[in-house]
């Protein structure tokens, strides 16, 4: 639980909203898992005030890198873009619980609503490593919004895209979809990011057909490292309702325990 | 020179250096960003007697070089402290100051009691200034009477150090510091934060979920400032002031405005080893200018 | 949609829009800037009976995300104000509102009587809040009964339209409000400058030469909100907000709390035409918001 | 009295302290007088808040540039030093009055101190351009501090370099050193900037000699453009004491007039 001061390799707009972002790590020794965090500095100023915790989109062992996969959505977002290549940005992590990818699973499928995929994609990539098949469900709302879809090709995950312009995003055609890539894959764990709604679906199902599922959830941070009780959520424990830290007991939940 | 002395005392309560977290902005979690053990002292979140489920979310928004919260006190309650968290803190060396909230004077008290039986607790931190409570603001630091009445029924079931955190949202914090002096406080935590509100123009909504909440960070440090100074103006007992700081300088601004210690808060958000940076610039600020002792430092502006 | 409509009415003066300078932060000399005709009024420098120095410099100094000034109403008395500066604002088409400053409520009554007498002034406004002219920070804005009398005085002696500024280093500003309201005011400022103060570490020395003075600029935004919507719940006459607004997202902001017209002030130091620019933003929001009427924009902040 | 949104054709460090930047002012039509300034915005950000005042150090009006030359001192000014060439900056100006040169002057002497050379440059430009023979005693801390010296040789500005390290930059031997030039050239005006304990020589020679003088003051500013009596300073109005802005009125005035 450190900050970091680390060179920036690249920040670059790769679509109408959307910028990635990587860092060198070759100087620092760090173990990231899939669905853990960072938390940004966007400036090296005290405006904005906050840091922004943004996922790990792409963790590289070999290459030593890490990357970020970003929307641009406020100031805070919208100053890292502004973030120089060769200059140092200040990351504070990794900070959470990532997901849990078993090792006897044969077959996965993702869901993912728009930036989900940045939280979801490094997960894809650890399980394809891992010789898993990775389904992924890529939804957005336009064709354009659609990111990371190469990238997750190229690692061998098989793509669905669902659009609202196309109109097969909705809550009935993605469950449908789902069923019919369960009737010739059978689907040994499910992951979400990005969306309640398309979460649900998840839940039903993980819970119906008895298949462990995780989602990664979001809430506004103030310290991200589980002081400040600012990012909690409710979450079911047996019967009871538990207040978790999204930053700290998460972001990663159990599917079945969240509340939707 | 010799190496600065940082030690301080706040009102019977010997502490190595200044500077001590704020309330509500640390936690067992941040021992793996540094060594409590440098430290001034630790002051957990406050705590009350009851488990508290805390308020709607979002709990937190920023404003330009600050943040509001409306954390609302979340808590385990009283027992879960004594059993969990206390026997955590008493490991480390810097006293532990227990931070104590609740909703009415008779519930004050008996929290006290109660808290003051650890021999690891070495003050209690009474937060009767805290905005979140009620949703409406108030808060029993903004009457000079509640103030003394309730410094008072606490100071009758403890011996222990008392330190009165005060609210900045007051007409005149000077009476509510006498109130709070004459009652019995060891010392004063000037201020709590300031009652604040923001709105999103696009979905017209408070940017919290209580409506209104506390603002802290180094937007808020001229009126703490300016407060301290005032209350060092007619205070016999210590003042730890508290709002704003980010670095050394800002701690060493406190001081010299009158404060004997000083409270880091948000500043841990954006750096989390930010309090032992400051103890680090302080003591720089310190040989810098030839200081051999903190304490030459209080209240020592320079009015003409 | 047709142009958005930003007429509003404060308390019997109609604006053309709700966007006027803050006392003491408008001048003359922006003529230069921009056509003083495209505000919604005009504001200049508080006045008072008789010439005054002001205080010490430095008068101002900065702090993060805003300033702290303690000018100290420098002023040239009322007889050059009604010989020189209400004549040369009467050329523009805007009201003009005269801000008060006195130092005793009778003095208040005798310079509210000599300034309404001038056709050109459309309202006045008393300072009853500013912190910079005794060097302690008081004013008669912290005290209710003394806002009531105050005003009512005023109230004798002028049928103009009142806007009472109201000083937000208070406990309840409820209560002044109320108290301001009942005594006849036809509006309500809020508000002046957060009481605060600054120390440079290096010198010792307050960063301004009166000691205190009043906070200004972003940094205070989410504590003025917060009053206005305070104030909102109680008052049944206008709000003029005022206070860290440097874009048209903060007058929304201000105006969803309860504003009905807002001030700029700091805002002008930091760009000169930022009046300008922002009734040209408010008019986009209103925009894209398909919003045909200020008005309907007032108070609607959501709460749930 | 307007913003402008200027490029940065050098934003260069000049000695240890001191920074030296040059803008473009093609795009728009100036007039800029010696002992006038801008109000600079020393980021695009709401951090620091300010402006900052700073002096014309030269303005070419062939070129169409004008510079800057600035002491890192505070936050301000340290980070006008990250202001990055072709990037825009956001200058207000020109403000309050400058310098007198009068047509019939043949030689005139300036006094600065430390970054008043800043403020008095230009003046020696204007000066020399105009034929006349100009004097500058440049007084700082070291022979480091010591700035524009080539420059104000090249326009033949004759220079007199005192610091406090060699010793000879105190009141009296400056003083004395004013008496030797004057004994072989016959000064029509004084000027200077930057240090009140040297101004008080000026004001003192001027009213002996009967030389008129003038000075360019600083305060601390909040609006740079006359409405926040921030930046007043007493003058002395035949037996009375006047009020003014620096911003304003200023930042030059008449030595005699003003209260050292
Ligand atoms: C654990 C976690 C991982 C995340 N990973 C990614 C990621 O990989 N890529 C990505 O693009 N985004 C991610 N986000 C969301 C990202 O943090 C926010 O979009 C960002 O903080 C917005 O900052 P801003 O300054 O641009 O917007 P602001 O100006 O701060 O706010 C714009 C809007 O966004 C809302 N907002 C601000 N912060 C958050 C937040 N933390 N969560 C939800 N809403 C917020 C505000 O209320 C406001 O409505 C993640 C969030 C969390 C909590
Ligand atoms: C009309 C005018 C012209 C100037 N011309 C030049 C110039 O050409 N080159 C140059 O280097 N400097 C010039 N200055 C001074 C320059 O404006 C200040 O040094 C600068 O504003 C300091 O900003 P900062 O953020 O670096 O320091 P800060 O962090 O703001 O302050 C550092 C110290 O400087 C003091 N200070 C801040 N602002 C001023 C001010 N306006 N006047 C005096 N002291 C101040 C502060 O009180 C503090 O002690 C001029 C000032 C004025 C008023
Ligand atoms: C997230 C958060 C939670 C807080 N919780 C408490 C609390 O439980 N008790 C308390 O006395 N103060 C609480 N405070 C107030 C701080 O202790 C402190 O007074 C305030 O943050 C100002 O200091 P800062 O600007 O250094 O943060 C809280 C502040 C924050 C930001
Ligand atoms: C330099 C300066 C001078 C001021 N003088 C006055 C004054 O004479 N009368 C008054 O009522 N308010 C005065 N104020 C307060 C402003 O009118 C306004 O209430 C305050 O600046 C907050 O608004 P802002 O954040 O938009 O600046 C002054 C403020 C500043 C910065
Ligand atoms: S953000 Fe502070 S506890 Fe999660
Ligand atoms: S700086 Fe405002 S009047 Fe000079």
């Amino acid at each position: 639980m450190k900050t970091h001061q680390v060179k920036i390799l690249t920040n670059l707009q790769v679509s109408d909203r959307y910028w990635h972002m990587k860092v060198d790590l070759s100087e620092i020794n760090l173990t990231v898992q899939p669905g853990q965090f960072f938390n940004i500095k966007c400036d090296q100023n005290v405006y904005p005030f906050l840091r922004r915790p943004l996922s790990v989109y792409r963790i590289d062992n070999e290459e030593k890198t890490l990357e970020f996969l970003y929307l641009v959505k406020g100031i805070g977002t919208k100053r890292m873009t502004n973030l120089k290549k060769s200059t140092n940005v200040d990351i504070f992590g990794p900070l959470g619980v990532g997901f849990r990818l078993r090792e006897e699973d044969e077959t996965i499928l993702l869901l993912a609503r728009g930036v989900g995929v940045a939280t979801l994609a490094a997960l894809a990539y650890a399980a394809a490593r891992n010789g898993k098949k990775v389904h992924a469900i890529l939804s957005a709302r336009h064709e354009d919004d659609l990111l990371a879809t190469e990238f997750l090709e190229s690692i061998g995950v098989i793509i669905y895209k669902v659009t609202d312009e196309v109109g097969n995003s909705d809550v009935t055609k993605v469950e449908a979809l789902i069923k019919k890539i369960s009737l010739y894959s059978k689907i040994d764990s499910l992951y979400t990011c990005g969306s309640k709604r398309l979460a649900k679906i998840i839940q039903k199902i993980a819970k119906r057909d008895n298949i462990p599922g995780e989602i990664a959830l979001e809430e506004h941070m103030g310290c991200a490292m589980g002081v400040c009780f600012a990012c909690v959520c409710d979450i079911r424990v047996g019967d009871k309702i538990k207040s978790v830290r999204v930053c700290h007991e998460g972001p990663v939940f159990p599917i079945e325990k969240v509340i939707l | 020179m010799k190496t600065p002395k940082l030690e301080v005392d706040i009102g019977g309560l010997l502490l190595r250096n200044p500077i001590m977290p704020a309330s509500g902005a640390f936690g067992p979690e941040m021992d793996r960003a540094f060594d409590f053990n440098q430290l001034g002292a630790i002051v957990p979140k406050s705590i009350t007697m009851e488990e508290r489920p805390g308020n709607k979310t979002p709990r937190v928004c920023e404003t330009t070089a600050g943040m509001i919260n409306s954390i609302g006190i979340q808590s385990k309650g009283v027992k879960h402290f004594m059993k969990c968290i206390i026997p955590y803190y008493a490991q480390f060396n810097p006293p532990l100051i227990s931070s104590l909230s609740a909703s009415s004077i008779d519930e004050f008290a008996e929290l006290a009691e109660i808290i003051a039986e650890s021999e690891a607790v070495r003050a209690l931190e009474l937060n009767i200034s805290c905005p979140n409570l009620k949703g409406n603001g108030l808060a029993f630091g903004m009457d000079a009477d509640l103030t003394y009445t309730l410094v008072k029924k606490v100071r009758s079931v403890t011996d222990k150090p008392i330190i009165s955190k005060l609210t900045p949202n007051v007409t005149s914090i000077q009476e509510i510091a006498i109130a709070a002096e004459e009652a019995g406080s060891n010392s004063l935590n000037v201020a709590n934060t300031l009652l604040a509100m923001a709105i999103d123009p696009e979905t017209r909504r408070p940017k919290i979920g209580n409506v209104m909440g506390g603002l802290s960070g180094p937007a808020v440090k001229p009126v703490i400032v300016r407060l301290i100074y005032q209350v060092a103006q007619v205070a016999k007992i210590p003042i730890i002031g508290c709002g704003g700081v980010v670095n050394g300088e800002d701690a060493i601004e406190m001081i010299l405005a009158g404060a004997t210690a000083v409270q880091v808060g948000t500043a841990s958000f954006i750096e989390p080893t930010a309090m032992v940076n400051i103890i680090a610039e302080i003591e720089k600020y310190m040989e810098r200018h030839q200081i051999e002792s903190i304490e030459r430092l209080r209240g020592q502006v320079i009015i003409d």
